[in-house]
């Protein structure tokens, strides 16, 4: 009992801990890509500390809802990451909410950044938190279908169970390709990368997740950015526990198989971070309005993965 | 007894039926007061006539009030009017009176195809007065919706009464044909009396129902 | 027992409406018959949960048709129906205490009022088809009433006779579904027609599709929704929380009991209507929803799009039903009803805090409000708990609901019928793009209305709202929290209706650990808002905690910064039509053929700039208005008999003989 | 022979006639109208003495459960009528429209409208009930043409030619009921008497009784307003004086129904003829639909419920020509409520026309703000004809349409349009007249809401609780009518 608490708590701890050398790392792998040099891969942590500590400027207009906001979108996002199975499945408290759930957890997240963009009364708070919208409106059914996609191939929502289910029969089926590749378009949305929004600009008419978070300045931007980088672990490891879900340690695992597990993953992050730099550096910044034939693309193939399984299922 | 009793009857409905027709065709007004003062005392005839044959002594009496009231009562009354408007030496015009006529000859036709099947039970006369007295309905309800005259619809109201008298009379030992004519009578009278009363020709200038459309429908 | 003293409190409920006609139009009347209606409704919730036996109580009065008499049932559904509506009703009594104060006219509302609680609870406990429908229509007129106290204004008129129009419309389909289900004999008690044989396939289906005619169209079915979005914002606004998060429901109900309690065991075709119409309604109510800038408009098309989400699950249910597939069918239905239940809480808050805000700033159009939070920072946090609720956002209530008809979603694949498989995923994308949709369309409500800046005086100077109306705000978001928690007590309520209609139930949720829910099997999917909640909660504490320990707590005040642009007036805020653009451009056009026109004077010109937004509402162009014209139509033509001479009139009546005579003389 | 019951069927016909002669002679209006509300009142517990024991039929008077009915409720109207048109014309007095000898002349017309209509109920023999229908026909259009102005005089007139080529119409149908007739039951009365008439139905000539009862179909139908003879009904409603109005729609029209439904039980108790139901429900339908689109258009609050008058005898024919005892029910019951309805509906619009000194319906507005109590008791009138409960018209109107498409739904459908296009208009107009910025009103009247109130209450009753004996009785007539 202690033991899976202990191990729950490691998973948050685990990814909390990871999130920002994700980030650091994609970062850096993306400037040797461009030929330069970069910030170190734990530059992150640096920034985080630095805004923690930097004292917060508030704007005149801002309200409760913008003081409490970055605290429920961390909450949100972290709850979620650490439900998404990591080094090991089968924890303590990972049934108590499933994949729908958790893609419903990133919702609220969204919801109160949006809210704390138009919180100030600022025009760019609003064009993020609209734009934001938009994608959201489009890449949130496209998960909800690939989650469907999922589920109906593994019979369950539950991201332990799918995994399993993943390790024990592996066959293969078109639906998961298209699942990978709506999952995949669905994660560059959602965590503003290129080609949907970048997030070193603040050219301001092009940016989206930066211009709700516009007005946020010392330990709230500290947490929205931890928040952020959570995200983009979340989906990285999304991915990876349900397309790879190798070396994850199966349900009531001791410690060795555990920390195998850790170290598997830790390698899959690197994967998935050295992956998502080379397709950023190999691709450019669409125009705001092309993002949603990008998302809908992501909807079809989730669309289409569930028609084939609903026909195959009766064959 | 029988087939002159047939034969007569026969004659004076027919006759009937003949004068509707002139009814129908005539467009003077003085000439359309005669021929209806024409068309009352045949009408009395056949009615006397039925009597005569039903054995039926108060048909007289239909009879009576027929000759009185019809053809000589309300005719003279009406040319009163027609001086006192005015216009009794008016000539109205009847819109195609071919037309009219055929309609009128289709009508004929009509009711007896309807009647004769219909009445196979009766006895031949009753069929006979039965048949005509709808054609003479009939024509005399062409007659209304064709003129355009408050007058003229008069007429044709009472000659198409006078058809329904035919038809009661026509009936064997029908009982209250006395108090329905006398009825009608009444209702005739209350006709009269309403144009008199209504005074078109004071309100309206003119007895042409046109005149009276003006305001109908509460149209302002 | 429970039965009697429903009757008893409802037949008190028109008392109290007979009393108000009565009362003076003082404020003190108009509390007490707020308060007595209170009461009242919450006598009817005690009555409807009090725990019964599984056989349903029933009773007759000699009332109604004189050789039938008035049938009164409470069963499950019933039961659970009468707790929802009560607790609405409850919530808009105690919020009107407060509330009535602000009612210029309270003659206009106070008589008809309790009239309106007492014609729902009827609907639910009625049993024979006369009694239904006399209640129902009774609910209808009296709704029409309290839609048209406001008449002076010429929109309310139009709104009232668009309504009663449509409401007759729907009572007059569902009097024919009856009459077909009575047969010729007229067997009107519900007993009877659930002991008739079933008629042909045929018959059934005029029977389902009256049903949706009928309940359809006063549950804001599209395409006969078009009444709900004039009516509901035109009442007071208590009582279009009771339109919109009551009324609809027991126009639901009225749904299920016909269709799946008179008609008999279902087809499997029968559930393609609801699952398609349901499927367009959500997304059409919601689009319309986020192009609304008119706060009580835009509330009433999202209760739309969450009908069209009950309407899904009923045909899911229907589906699973036909094929006898009890678990998944009793997992739809339960899905539904626990929509209802939801729905009917966070629509009625919605409107209640609408109408705060109008009584407050006398403005019902976002674009004109904003800055909110600070002059009524509590009613701008319930209605910001109302918004996460709806937007199906853990872990708030909404969200359980939603993850109940996708669970049952997918259980569609063993579906046998190609067409149901073909159909589900295509209901499914629509409802997932809906509950999306529905999130933004409350992000933008919440965030133009009551964030940001004022964006006028009346919204600059709004005051907090009264006591009362707070605390009926208040319970009703505490039950959302409540149900979002601990779902598993509300499902286990459901069980017996399920039981009752779809002939299986889900699994009994009281026993799991920690509260969490499983409709089908641990291992399949479940669900745990409480552990969500905490671990939301710990994470938000020991992140501030974190902050509060290694970091600075320092804070200065300054003008917003903005990418240093000079941003004195609200005016440069984002607006609601402007937040609503990338819809309106990328779902929009198709829905509405929107076209945005800019017409921007080239430099020099002096004219000023216009930007203006082309709706095209295509149910009503499409639909309604065909008809209207054709209505105008006839009624031109025909009016020319009403002056014709006559001549012309004797003429009419010469043909009618003349052809009748005809018609005799071939008559063989 | 029960000596008090005949006595009391004598009654019904002696009371309204002496009275008639009184009042011809009688100065001094406000004495009038007393004796006017008295006799109508005597003529109404007669009618009352009828129910609990009927006299045995006589050679020219009978009463049986049918025409019990028509008598109970006509000689109701008329008498709540009477209590009405006392404080309306005692305005129209005051206001000059009315000088006293009309008025002398108007409650002598009233009672002998009374005695002929009470005449043709009781009438045992078809001919002496189509002198009573005639003679009535005679009363009601001099009362019409009472105001004297133009389109009065116009409408008097039209009501007078359309009305009396029904009755030559009828006359001629009953002749031919009496041809057929004849062979059976030999030469004399006996071939006219409704008791004997419908003992033999089954042996007389069915080809005869077909051609007879399209003659009394259009020629009653004038009468009960059907489309297309329906011409005379607008205008006379909107030109008389609205008593009148109230009689017309409450009283009038139902008694040339009763004519029709004694044909049609003549008619359906011969299986060879042709069933008369087909006619019928076409006339019904036909007048309903028609009547639903004419109501768009008026401009006149009278002409606007007289067209609504139309609707429902469509509506009530209909009943009764699909027959069963569903539909005759309901047939009865619509009827009953639609003259209690109609008439409360008119002791509304006229003293709303007395208060708001116009008909239009386009200067009549916001009643509900300026007089409550007309206001709102128009709305619930106009609820209550709409067929909306808890009325007593939902009552038959449910029963008519579940009925009728349980056993013909492809003509329930048309039914149930028509239905929903007059309620469209209906209400359209009422949330012109009842709600919205109050126009300007011409002055005050001591309007008595009270028979007013007395029918919607009434109404209100039978719509949620029909008495059981009522109920009992009426469906054993309807019964009767097979």
């Amino acid at each position: 009992m202690i033991f899976d608490l202990a191990a729950q708590a490691a998973q948050m701890i685990l990814v909390l801990s990871l999130a920002p050398l994700l980030l650091g790392f994609t970062r850096k792998v993306k400037a040797r890509l461009l030929r330069r040099r970069g910030a170190p891969a734990l530059q992150p942590y640096r920034d985080l500390l630095r805004l923690m500590r930097k004292e917060v400027v508030l704007a005149d207009d801002a309200s409760w809802l913008f003081r409490c906001a970055p605290y429920l979108i961390f909450a949100a996002t972290w709850v979620a990451a650490a439900l998404v199975p990591t080094f090991a499945t089968g924890l303590t408290f990972s049934w108590s909410a499933d994949l729908i759930a958790i893609t419903a957890l990133l919702g609220s997240a969204r919801f109160f950044l949006a809210l704390a963009g138009m919180d100030v009364g600022t025009s760019f708070g609003g064009i993020g938190a609209s734009r934001e919208t938009m994608f959201a409106s489009l890449a949130e059914p496209a998960m909800i279908m690939i989650v469907f996609v999922v589920a109906l191939i593994a019979g369950s929502t539950q991201l332990s169970e799918i995994a399993f289910h993943m390790l024990s029969h592996t066959e293969l089926r078109v639906s998961y390709g298209l699942a990978l590749i709506g999952l995949v378009i669905v994660a560059i949305a959602e965590n503003g990368r290129i080609p949907v929004d970048n997030p070193a600009t603040h050219l301001e008419l092009t940016m989206v997740h930066e211009a709700m978070a516009l007005e946020y300045s010392g330990r709230h931007l500290a947490v929205i950015e931890l928040a952020a980088a959570l995200k983009l672990l979340l989906y990285v490891s999304l991915i990876a526990c349900i397309f790879a879900p190798w070396g994850l340690a199966p349900h009531g695992a001791d410690l060795r198989a555990m920390a195998f597990g850790a170290l598997a993953y830790v390698a899959k992050l690197a994967v998935g971070g050295f992956l998502l730099a080379l397709f950023e550096v190999s691709t450019a910044k669409m125009r705001v309005f092309r993002v949603p034939d990008f998302l809908g693309a992501a909807l079809m193939l989730g669309l289409l993965g569930t028609l084939l399984l609903f026909v195959s299922r009766s064959l | 007894m029988g087939t002159l009793a047939f034969d007569v009857a026969h004659l004076f409905a027919g006759g009937l039926v003949l004068v509707s027709f002139v009814l129908l065709y005539q467009d003077r007004m003085t000439g359309l007061i005669n021929i209806f003062t024409l068309h009352a005392i045949v009408l009395s005839l056949s009615v006397a006539w039925q009597a005569y044959v039903q054995h039926a002594p108060h048909l007289y009496l239909t009879a009576a009030i027929a000759i009185l009231f019809k053809a000589v009562v309300i005719p003279l009354g009406l040319r009163r009017i027609m001086v006192r408007l005015r216009i009794h030496r008016d000539i109205e015009v009847v819109g195609g009176v071919g037309a009219t006529m055929l309609l009128g000859i289709c009508l004929v036709a009509l009711s007896l195809v309807v009647m004769l099947p219909a009445t196979a039970a009766a006895a031949p006369l009753a069929r006979e007065d039965l048949a005509f007295a709808l054609s003479v309905v009939l024509l005399g309800l062409l007659m209304m919706v064709t003129r355009r005259n408050a007058i003229s619809q008069v007429v044709g109201f009472m000659s198409l009464e006078n058809g329904l008298i035919l038809a009661a009379t026509g009936a064997k030992g029908m009982p209250l044909v006395v108090e329905i004519s006398v009825a009608f009578s009444v209702l005739i009278a209350f006709i009269v009396i309403g144009i008199f009363l209504f005074r078109i020709r004071e309100r309206f200038d003119t007895v042409d129902i046109q005149e009276l459309d003006r305001v109908r429908g509460g149209r302002r | 027992m429970p039965l009697t003293l429903a009757l008893c409190s409802i037949a008190a409920l028109l008392c109290v409406g007979a009393l108000a006609v009565a009362l003076a139009q003082s404020l003190a009347a108009s509390r007490v018959v707020y308060a007595l209606c209170l009461g009242l409704s919450l006598i009817l919730f005690a009555a409807a949960v009090t725990p019964r036996g599984a056989a349903a109580l029933s009773t007759a009065l000699p009332l109604g048709l004189p050789w039938i008499g008035a049938h009164f049932r409470l069963d499950a559904l019933s039961a659970f129906f009468m707790a929802v509506v009560n607790l609405g009703g409850a919530a808009a009594s105690l919020y009107a205490i407060g509330y009535g104060a602000h009612e210029k006219h309270p003659s206009r509302i106070l008589p008809f009022f309790p009239v309106f609680l007492a014609g729902m609870n009827l609907v639910l406990l009625a049993d024979d088809a006369f009694a239904f429908l006399v209640a129902w229509e009774f609910m209808s007129l009296s709704s029409w009433a309290l839609v048209m106290a406001h008449h002076q204004d010429a929109e309310n008129r139009r709104a009232g006779y668009v309504y009663l129009l449509m409401a007759s419309f729907g009572t007059l389909a569902l009097l024919m579904a009856f009459g077909l289900l009575a047969g010729s004999a007229g067997a009107y008690a519900f007993a009877d027609i659930r002991e008739a044989a079933r008629g042909s396939p045929w018959t059934c289906g005029l029977v389902l599709a009256l049903a949706i005619l009928g309940a359809g169209s006063k549950a804001g079915l599209a395409p006969l929704h078009i009444w709900l979005p004039l009516a509901h914002p035109a009442a007071p606004s208590q009582v279009s929380a009771l339109m919109s998060g009551v009324m609809t429901k027991v126009a639901v109900y009225g749904f299920i009991r016909i269709v799946f309690d008179l008609l008999g065991a279902p087809e499997f075709w029968w559930s393609m209507a609801p699952l398609t119409l349901g499927a367009i309604t959500a997304m059409l109510g919601i689009l319309s929803a986020t192009i609304q800038s008119d706060l009580k408009k835009l509330l009433a098309y999202s209760t739309i799009e969450n009908i069209g989400v009950v309407f899904v699950a009923l045909g899911l249910a229907l589906a699973f039903k036909s094929n006898g597939m009890a678990l998944p069918a009793a997992l739809a239905f339960t899905a539904a009803l626990f929509h209802v239940f939801n729905h009917a809480l966070f629509k009625s808050l919605l409107f209640l805090g609408a109408g705060a805000v109008q009584s407050a700033t006398g403005e019902r159009d976002i674009e004109r409000l904003g800055g909110l939070i600070h002059a009524m920072p509590r009613t701008a946090f319930l209605f910001l708990g109302a918004c996460v609720a709806i937007s199906a956002l853990p872990p708030l209530n909404g969200f359980v609901s939603e993850w109940l008809v996708f669970q049952a979603i997918l259980l569609s694949p063993s579906l046998p019928q190609w067409s149901l498989k073909l159909l589900v995923p295509a209901v499914g994308v629509a409802l997932a793009l809906s509950a999306a949709l529905c999130a933004g369309c409350f992000v933008r409500a919440f965030g133009v209305a009551f964030l940001g800046r004022a964006r006028s005086l009346a919204a600059k100077t709004a005051q907090e709202t009264d006591p009362w109306s707070l605390a009926a705000m208040s319970g009703l978001l505490a039950l959302c929290l409540l149900a979002g928690l601990v779902p598993s007590y509300l499902i286990d309520t459901i069980t017996p209706a399920a039981k009752l209609f779809v002939g299986g139930h889900v699994p009994t949720q009281g026993g799991i650990p920690w509260l969490s829910i499983a409709p089908i099997a641990e291992s399949r999917s479940s669900y745990n808002g409480l552990l969500v909640f905490l671990f939301m909660a710990f994470s938000a504490f020991f992140a501030a905690w974190i902050v509060r320990v290694f970091g600075s707590t320092a804070l200065r005040r300054g003008p917003a910064w903005d990418c240093g642009y000079p941003d004195q007036s609200p005016a440069t805020q984002y607006t609601g039509s402007s937040f609503a653009q990338p819809i309106r451009r990328t779902l929009g056009s198709v829905a509405f053929v929107a076209r945005d026109h800019l017409d921007m004077p080239a430099p020099g010109d002096t004219r000023p700039a216009r930007f203006g937004v082309e709706i095209h509402d295509r149910v009503w162009e499409g639909l309604y208005a065909p008809i209207l014209r054709a209505v105008d139509f006839c009624a031109e033509q025909l009016d020319r008999t009403h002056y014709l001479t006559i001549q012309g009139y004797l003429g009419l009546v010469f043909a009618t003989l003349v052809a009748l005579l005809l018609a005799i003389a071939i008559w063989p | 022979m029960n000596v008090p019951a005949l006595d009391s069927v004598d009654a019904l016909l002696i009371v309204p006639a002496l009275a008639g002669l009184v009042l011809a002679f009688l100065p001094g209006y406000r004495l009038a109208a007393g004796v006017n509300c008295v006799a109508s009142g005597l003529a109404f517990l007669c009618a009352c003495a009828l129910l609990p024991h009927r006299p045995a039929p006589g050679a020219y008077l009978f009463v049986d459960d049918l025409n019990v009915v028509f008598v109970v409720l006509s000689t109701f109207v008329g008498f709540t009528t009477s209590a009405y048109s006392a404080s309306y014309i005692g305005h129209e007095i005051a206001t000059g429209k009315l000088n006293p000898a009309h008025v002398r002349f108007y409650h002598a017309m009233y009672q002998s409208m009374m005695f002929a209509m009470n005449l043709a109920l009781l009438a045992n023999n078809i001919g002496l009930m189509w002198v009573a229908v005639e003679f009535a026909t005679l009363t009601t259009v001099l009362m019409v043409g009472i105001h004297r102005t133009p389109e009065a005089l116009e409408a008097a007139w039209k009501y007078f030619i359309l009305g009396s080529v029904g009755i030559a119409l009828a006359l001629f149908g009953t002749i031919l009921v009496y041809m057929s007739a004849e062979p059976v039951l030999g030469e004399g009365s006996d071939a006219m008497v409704w008791t004997s008439l419908m003992q033999h139905a089954a042996a007389f000539s069915p080809r005869l009784l077909n051609v007879a009862f399209v003659f009394l179909m259009l020629g009653y139908g004038t009468k009960v307003g059907l489309a297309p003879m329906h011409a005379w009904l607008p205008d006379a409603h909107a030109e008389g004086p609205t008593p009148i109005s109230a009689v017309l729609s409450g009283l009038l029209l139902n008694v040339a129904l009763y004519a029709i439904l004694r044909f049609k039980m003549l008619l359906a108790a011969n299986a060879a003829a042709i069933a008369p139901g087909p006619l019928m429900i076409a006339l019904g339908l036909a007048s309903l639909i028609f009547a639903g689109f004419m109501l768009y258009r008026r401009d006149d609050i009278k002409r606007l419920f007289a067209y609504s008058s139309i609707e429902h005898m469509g509506i009530v024919t209909f009943a009764f020509g699909m027959g069963g005892p569903l539909a005759n029910f309901a047939g009865l019951l619509h009827m009953t409520m639609h003259s209690l309805t109609k008439s409360a509906i008119f002791f509304a619009v006229g003293h709303v026309v007395q208060v708001k000194g116009t008909q239009k319906i386009a200067d009549i507005r916001g009643l509900t703000e300026s007089h409550p109590a007309l206001g709102w008791a128009l709305v619930a009138g106009v609820m209550a004809i709409a067929g909306l409960p808890p009325f007593g018209v939902f009552m038959s109107e449910f029963l008519v349409v579940s009925s009728t498409f349980a056993r013909q739904p492809l003509l329930a459908i048309p039914l149930a349009l028509g239905l929903l296009v007059a309620f469209g208009a209906l209400l359209l107009r009422l949330v012109g007249l009842a709600f919205g910025e109050p126009s300007e009103s011409a002055g005050e009247v001591e309007a008595s809401v009270v028979p007013l109130y007395v029918h919607l209450a009434l109404v209100l009753l039978a719509g949620l609780w029909l008495e059981p004996h009522v109920a009992a009785w009426f469906r054993n007539v309807a019964a009767l009518l097979g």
